[in-house]
């Protein structure tokens, strides 16, 4: 008795639920949505669903609508046809001469796109609840500017380095001969040179320490070197910069760094 | 600065120390809004720091305050507590309602990615408008993936880092329930059986390229 | 969100614990795009709290690390520690490649470290501008090594570690040596068309230093 009041009651409210659907038509997002809704009436796991009930209602659906003279977009009456052609198939024995895949095959597919449709709602509906940036977590909120430097960086691989190298060692493999000018200090180098050295010697230092080095050995080298510093420590001692002994003749020049005026 | 100087000389072949390495990068952290990536962590401290640990030392010290440290993807960002959310009335942010559309063609990227829109349209049963997807793009919650090696050469959408900033998420693998979908084989990209369009079939709407792209990949 | 509800309800009657008003300070203080006052901080947090003394607390929580719980005015904020500052930078690299001149003068110093500029020059040919030395220094490819105990006493170079870094080398010595490099088919008997560099062009190279250097690659 109360059993029967209740599916008596759960058919009005499907009834119901069904006239529902109609009059919100538009509410919907597609055949596969309105699918989706109407297989909740089965109250049942979506992987246990009756594709051919579902296939059943949605037919009745349209039935209903087109009674209404409510019009349905296209996708809904493509859909319509594809289930009635489902259904067809589910319902008659399978004809083993016919090709394609079987009224099951194509149920259990429906039947997997609904549960997927499904399964991507409740997973969006489970992302939105998240806590939200700008809802329920914050950013900081006095960002500290960053200054942007433009940085260069120079780019040189083991090959450059060493064919580098191989270049300048091997250089004189292949050079033709010409007046080496390599030997060659120039008084400006031999100042420039001096200048920069004189400062660290405190006390009287012969003027041949300050030959570069490399210079000392080779005797044209040694030679241009020399008259250039020499030329360069005249130059130093004019400007009062430096000043200069020499103890006999052909005894080693010596220079010192000449002390403040001030100090 | 100044005091920094000997520091970085000798940086080269000694790090500071990791107490040092873990208020630096606490520092850079707290200065931007965006998370920083561990490389950049790395390009603006000195040489020789392991950023990696000063960043496991710094998320411990910030357990259980009114700041966290957060990791999102291959970056780290510092966010207030999300239970202290309701203090924060005067920072919130109104976000323009998504619609249901975009919050579903979202969850199909983030859960399917990349995801072509065929794809989306496959499992929504609907074509997906222009404006949806251009929401998300505005958004940045996606972005343009890779080409889809298929017939038209499709393309396809991922989650930015953004996304996973704004859900935050540590990386799209979080998910919640992604394990189980899987399982369930629900993110399987499964054709319709036969040669013979599906009940999805969109008329003019679906492409001949979506279409062999579904049947294809 | 939800679980703050409660919390809410109850500090009408007891405001919640100072460890608790810590963080609640912590994370609007984080969050605001302003110094935040006193007033607005007990306006925002559950009646009852305390929040001259979870400032306290704040402060000394911070004192020492990346960043810092400051005073503006009559209201507060947290700021980067100011010794921190170089760190909000951000550099963006633009790679060129190094001038013929740098290498060579490069490959000599890690040829023959320690090595004084006049040994260099000796072996190039041409003196070596300062430019040229300093951009290894500042590369720090290069640095000082001992003076040289001779006359002048000058000053010598050695190359850095982070030279072997980026040349990928364990040590200097790894380098090839020149019969190896010849093996190699590096050395060629004649000079490969770029590097043909008469002696005349050399003399020239030694009058205009500066320039030549700047014209060289």
């Amino acid at each position: 008795m109360t059993d029967e009041f209740e599916m008596q009651e759960t058919e009005i409210q499907t009834r119901l639920a069904a006239e529902a659907l109609i009059v919100d038509v538009d509410g919907f997002e597609g055949p596969l949505d309105l699918l989706l809704t109407l297989s909740r009436t089965q109250k049942v796991d979506l992987r246990k669903i009756s594709v051919l009930q579902l296939a059943q209602q949605y037919l009745g659906f349209v039935e209903r609508a087109k009674k209404l003279r409510i019009e349905l977009a296209a996708d809904y009456l493509v859909m319509a046809a594809w289930l009635a052609f489902l259904k067809s198939r589910l319902l008659l024995p399978p004809d083993p001469s016919e090709e394609g895949p079987s009224g099951e095959e194509l149920a259990a597919h429906l039947a997997f796109q609904l549960e997927r449709l499904q399964a991507m709602r409740d997973a969006a509906a489970r992302l939105m609840a998240r806590d939200q940036k700008g809802r329920d977590f914050f950013v900081r909120g006095l960002p500290e500017d960053v200054s942007r430097i433009r940085r260069i960086s120079y780019s040189a691989t083991l090959l450059d380095l060493m064919q580098a190298y191989a270049r300048l060692r091997t250089r004189d493999e292949f050079r033709p001969y010409v007046m080496d000018r390599n030997a060659i200090l120039t008084m400006e180098q031999a100042l420039e040179r001096m200048r920069g050295l004189i400062g660290y010697a405190g006390d009287w230092t012969a003027l041949e320490s300050y030959l570069p080095e490399g210079w000392e050995t080779d005797p044209a080298r040694r030679r241009s070197a020399t008259a250039a510093s020499f030329a360069a420590a005249l130059e130093l001692a004019k400007l009062g910069h430096i000043e200069i002994r020499q103890g006999e003749v052909f005894a080693p020049i010596q220079i010192r760094k000449k002390a403040d005026p001030d100090g | 600065m100044a005091d920094s100087k000997p520091d970085d000389a000798e940086s080269l072949f000694e790090a500071p120390p990791m107490g040092e390495q873990e208020r630096m990068c606490e520092a850079i952290l707290f200065a931007s809004a965006d998370p920083v990536t561990v490389r950049e962590l790395e390009s603006r401290l000195p040489h020789g720091c392991d950023v990696a640990e000063a960043l496991v030392h710094l998320r411990k010290r910030y357990e259980g305050r009114g700041v966290r440290l957060v990791r999102v993807g291959d970056a780290w960002a510092m966010r207030t507590a999300p239970d202290l959310g309701f203090l924060m009335q005067k920072e919130t942010v109104e976000t323009r309602k998504l619609s249901r559309a975009a919050i579903e063609t979202l969850a199909i990227i983030a859960y399917h990615q990349p995801a072509t829109r065929a794809e989306i349209e496959e499992i929504r049963g609907v074509s997906v408008s222009r404006g949806t997807v251009d929401q998300l793009l505005e958004l940045e919650w996606i972005r343009f993936g890779r080409r889809r090696m298929t017939p038209g050469r499709p393309v396809t959408y991922v989650v930015t880092q953004e996304f996973l900033d704004h859900f935050g998420l540590e990386n799209a693998r979080d998910l919640p329930g992604l394990k189980e979908l899987r399982a369930a084989g629900l993110l399987d990209n499964r054709p319709p059986p036969g040669a013979m369009q599906g009940p999805d079939d969109q008329g003019e709407e679906e492409e001949v390229i979506g279409q062999s792209e579904l049947f294809e990949d």
